[in-house]
């Protein structure tokens, strides 16, 4: 049976009209399309003022008078909008910009590039089985073969012998990215199925 | 027009209609084919099952609606496993829509009932905190200072589960669960490189390759990747859920890709044959 | 089963850090194992200066990325046809983290703007993002004026504001390429989900071209559609070998240093670890 | 001394510096300064949320006085009053996103919504698969190898068949993605290093804006 539940009657007519795009643009789907950005802007203001008041109100509550200070620099962000204070949006942005940048190149410089050369590096090539080395062979050679693939100032190591090296490294990422376009399917697949087993069980109960 | 001129070119109409019922077909008459674990989801269970209990554990719910149906399956199978283990979890969200999810995974695992855990005791949310890293970066450097309020409010001072974790020295396991590649770096940069935690993660798996990095150097534990993790996960925890549930699904659609995949081949193949020579 | 105990393995060492290196694990004023990242970040520092003034002297040649020569069989197929070039940079702004990408996409849609000038080609650019658009008109029209064809540049037709939502943004390229059956479509920028519906229909009218993007994700469907595919970081590589900017040589220049320090590193520390000799390993830990 | 730039410039450096020198150094003056610091960028990031949808009410506002371009300017009436409703809603109850009516809302339009979104590409992929994977040169051809084994690893059916199929995909998920991959995230974590560091001497200036 169907179900009465006005909820599931609007969530199933939204699922329907935003799948409709990939059969044909059209005005339902646009007005799904229009609601979806709507909302979502109108979740980020209500999650930013919750935000506001459990990490910067609570605090001047507390006698943490500094934090008006905050309060002055978030107000400034919306100068931004403003044709002649427009500059004002440029101190709070500018903290922001340098807290983000520092919080994650002081990491990324370990995390992306030292623990993985040294991974590299520590890896032997010849492994306690054939089907061990074979492996790490390949491991090594996609590793380096990938990061020369994308060395552009070094003219010389692109032509000639050395430069069969970069196209391996190419051929290793696409078949690399390959793997990844099959993932993808799934996860597509995986992620719709979800609103069909939604439609069939919660909207027309035949499941 | 050959027969191989048309194959070449099926209109889409046909081919989405193909591909819709391809999905609802096997949910309505499901097959319950089993399943292989991978490796990546089996590391994630060893991981939390090698833990102690009463270890405490940091998770991410760093996902929303969109990633909800590949992602919550997983999220719900991995919260069973701890609970089961007696293991104090801590949630946050560092995604907008985190705390939404929230309800809905809980309504699946239902902590009180099935493990007679104790909210503020086994386990707490704290609730969503802007700014991505900076927010790993806050509740890993002194929670206390930064956190107040769980999400609905409540003062956390006196609930004991929070008592004795102060950051990141007195949390055992960093777990995320999230679409966002900031969100699935920032755990290995924020708790990996600034703290040597031990840190598992989920993704989506149309993100698994790039992320897969980070596990082969033990900067991640394990992955958990996509649905079919999710379906692993539910296989390993004993768990059967909506991931399982989807794996006959997939078997349907992904087959019927490889077919569109096949005759798109062969009749691209013939028509060249035919035409170009 | 080897991985099983790596992650036992880990969790050993993870607990014994725990208890017994939680209360001193800094020393008097750098942090323990954290040198080498220091130092290897404030060289990133020196060599960025270096590498820009090096730029600004011509003393750093960015090699010509094979997709370029590319880009000038697309346009002239696209005179000897008669029809449009599409270039599409995508609908990333300047203020989120794909800004470097849009601004490699805008020193192409600047080269293809100059070479369609010369050459007489239609080019046709769409727009998605109000930050860039005005960059991107006022990059097209230099590029005109350039060639002294100034007046043949239609601001309005060519470069149209379509939409900064991702769904109205595709629909309104796939409308405009199934209307226009453009001879050449070159993508160069940020690109979301939508690169395969436009790599799929630009492919479909017969259209010749070249994509490239450094989001990993959607280089699948450029290189499986694409005449010619630029990989990753292979677009900023090529916007720099365009634009002749020193600071975007100069960038160029400092990451491969970089990469070739991490190439002889790994190799000599595969070498020499395959020998049972880990120093590399154990230096980098520092 | 242009105050407006330089100054944002300076604010810049030296909450980078902080931030580095936090997790470089054992200075418990700088760890305190930078604890200051994030749980102020923690606010203003919340302060930053409200951006997106001023900019939304510009952009449509304009859009709804002009009423040009056929009759797309009532989707852009649809989208302000949806958000303005959800933000009446949310914030008048005091409860934010846990008020009663604010989740009712949500769990029928926008996570049926978002969630379709998105996973809707799932008909391209199938289109796309078809259209798409076709080994018409040899990069390409090298795709539609490993695309197409992880795909059949990925279908449940075929390991149950024939286990190998499994192995086959975690194969390429082992070595082939493991290396590959490896260098492109070496290759763009010194990128976005490289970045980081031109962003915080002040040579990569476009977050400020125009001039």
């Amino acid at each position: 049976m169907v179900t009465m539940d006005p909820q599931i009657w609007l969530a199933a007519f939204f699922t329907i009209a935003a799948t409709s795009y990939a059969f044909r643009d059209n005005a339902v789907f646009k007005f799904a399309e229009y609601t979806f950005i709507g909302v979502a802007a109108a979740h980020q203001i209500v999650m930013g003022v919750k935000n506001i008041r459990d990490y910067g109100w609570t605090k001047i509550m507390e006698g943490q008078i500094i934090y008006v200070v905050v309060f002055v620099l978030g107000i400034m962000l919306y100068a931004r909008f403003h044709r002649d204070y427009y500059w004002m949006y440029r101190f709070p942005i500018a903290f922001l910009v340098g807290n983000g940048v520092g919080i994650s190149i002081r990491a990324a410089i370990h995390s992306d590039f030292i623990v993985q050369v040294s991974e590299t590096a520590r890896t032997p090539l010849i492994a306690g089985d054939a089907m061990g080395t074979i492996n790490a062979i390949i491991t090594f050679v996609g590793a380096v073969t990938a990061i020369f693939h994308f060395i552009f100032t070094q003219e010389k190591l692109h032509v000639g012998a050395v430069g069969w090296i970069p196209k391996i490294g190419r051929w290793m990422m696409l078949l690399a990215f390959g793997a990844s376009f099959g993932n993808t399917v799934m996860s597509r697949f995986g992620m719709y199925q979800g609103r069909v087993v939604f439609l069939l069980r919660e909207w027309l109960q035949v499941i | 027009m050959s027969i191989w001129e048309k194959l070449t070119s099926l209109p889409r109409e046909i081919v989405m209609t193909l591909v819709m019922l391809s999905i609802i077909v096997p949910a309505l008459n499901p097959l319950g084919l089993p399943l292989m674990t991978g490796q990546m989801s089996q590391d994630w269970y060893d991981t939390i099952d090698a833990l102690p209990a009463d270890s405490v554990v940091l998770f991410d719910v760093g996902y929303g609606s969109g990633g909800y149906p590949s992602l919550g399956p997983g999220n719900i199978a991995a919260f069973h496993q701890m609970f089961d283990k007696d293991l104090k979890i801590v949630i946050m969200a560092t995604s907008l829509e985190g705390t939404l999810m929230y309800p809905l995974v809980m309504a699946g695992v239902n902590p009180e009932g099935n493990y007679g855990a104790v909210y503020g005791e086994d386990y707490v949310f704290i609730g969503y905190i802007a700014g991505t890293q900076t927010a790993m970066a806050g509740v890993l450097g002194d929670l206390h200072d930064l956190v107040t309020n769980d999400y609905q409010g409540n003062p956390i001072s006196g609930m004991p589960i929070l008592d004795n974790v102060g950051g990141a020295d007195d949390i055992d396991l960093v777990a995320y669960v999230t679409t966002s590649g900031d969100i699935a770096e920032g755990w290995v940069y924020q708790a990996y490189s600034q703290y040597n935690m031990a840190v598992v993660g989920g993704t989506l798996s149309m993100m698994t390759t790039s992320i897969k990095p980070y596990y082969d150097s033990g900067q991640l534990l394990g992955i958990m990747d996509g649905i079919k993790g999710a379906a692993d996960l539910e296989f390993l925890t004993g768990h059967p859920g909506d991931a399982i549930v989807s794996s006959d699904i997939l078997t349907f659609s992904q087959t019927l890709v490889l077919i569109f995949i096949a005759v798109g081949n062969i009749s691209w193949f013939m028509t060249r044959k035919g035409g170009s020579s | 089963m080897l991985i099983n105990n790596k992650v036992k393995y880990f969790i050993v060492i993870h607990f014994t850090y725990k208890y017994s290196y939680s209360e001193g694990k800094t020393m008097a004023i750098l942090t323990e194992g954290r040198i080498v990242p220091l130092v290897a970040l404030i060289l990133v520092w020196v060599a960025v200066y270096i590498a820009i003034n090096m730029g600004k002297e011509g003393k750093i040649k960015v090699r010509r990325i094979a997709g370029l020569d590319a880009i000038e069989e697309v346009v002239g197929r696209s005179v000897e046809m008669g029809r449009p070039v599409f270039d599409i940079i995508g609908m990333g702004t300047f203020t989120d983290s794909y800004a470097t990408q849009t601004v490699a996409g805008l020193s192409i849609l600047n080269y293809v703007a100059g070479l369609s000038a010369r050459l007489g080609a239609e080019l046709v650019a769409p727009q998605a993002s109000v930050d860039v658009m005005p960059v991107a008109i006022e990059l097209v029209r230099d590029a005109y004026s350039v060639e002294g064809k100034l007046e043949e540049l239609n601001v309005d037709e060519q470069l149209p504001y379509l939409s900064g939502t991702q769904f109205a943004w595709a629909s309104g390229i796939l409308g405009m390429a199934a209307r226009r059956k453009p001879a050449g479509n070159i993508m160069i920028g940020p690109f979301w989900a939508e690169s395969m519906m436009f790599a799929e229909t630009f492919d479909r009218i017969g259209a010749m071209q070249v994509g490239g993007t450094a989001r990993t994700y959607q280089i699948p469907f450029f290189a499986a559609l694409c005449d010619y595919c630029l990989i990753g970081e292979e677009i900023f590589a090529a916007g720099a070998y365009v634009s002749g900017d020193p600071s975007q040589i100069g960038t160029i220049a400092s990451q491969d240093w970089y990469k070739l320090a991490a190439i002889a590193l790994s190799i000599v520390g595969a070498l020499l670890s395959t020998v049972g000799v880990n120093i590399i390993a154990e230096l980098l830990a520092w | 001394m242009d105050y407006k730039r330089d100054i944002p410039l300076a604010i810049t450096f030296l909450v980078g510096v902080i931030a580095i020198g936090d997790y470089y150094t054992g200075i418990q003056a700088v760890t305190d300064t930078f604890n200051i610091i994030k749980n102020w960028g923690i606010v203003l990031q919340g302060f930053a949320l409200g951006l997106g949808a001023v900019n939304l009410f510009r952009v449509h506002g304009k859009r709804i006085s002009a009423r040009k371009e056929g009759t797309d300017w009532i989707f852009s009436v649809v989208l302000l009053v949806m958000l303005a409703v959800h933000v009446v809603i949310g914030l008048i109850t005091g409860q934010y996103e846990q008020g009663e009516t604010y989740n009712w809302l949500y769990n029928s339009i926008y996570l049926p919504i978002s969630s379709t979104m998105y996973s809707s590409l799932a008909f391209y992929m199938a289109y796309g698969a078809y259209k798409v994977l076709r080994a018409r040169n040899f990069d390409a051809a090298l795709l539609f190898i490993t695309a197409v084994l992880v795909i059949i690893g990925n279908t449940p059916m075929f390991p149950a068949i024939y286990p190998g199929f499994f192995h086959m995909r975690e194969w390429i998920f082992g070595p082939i993605v493991s290396g590959a991959y490896r260098g492109v995230r070496i290759g763009i974590g010194i990128g976005a290093v490289v970045l980081g560091i031109k962003t915080l001497i002040g040579m990569e200036t476009g977050y400020l804006g125009r001039r």
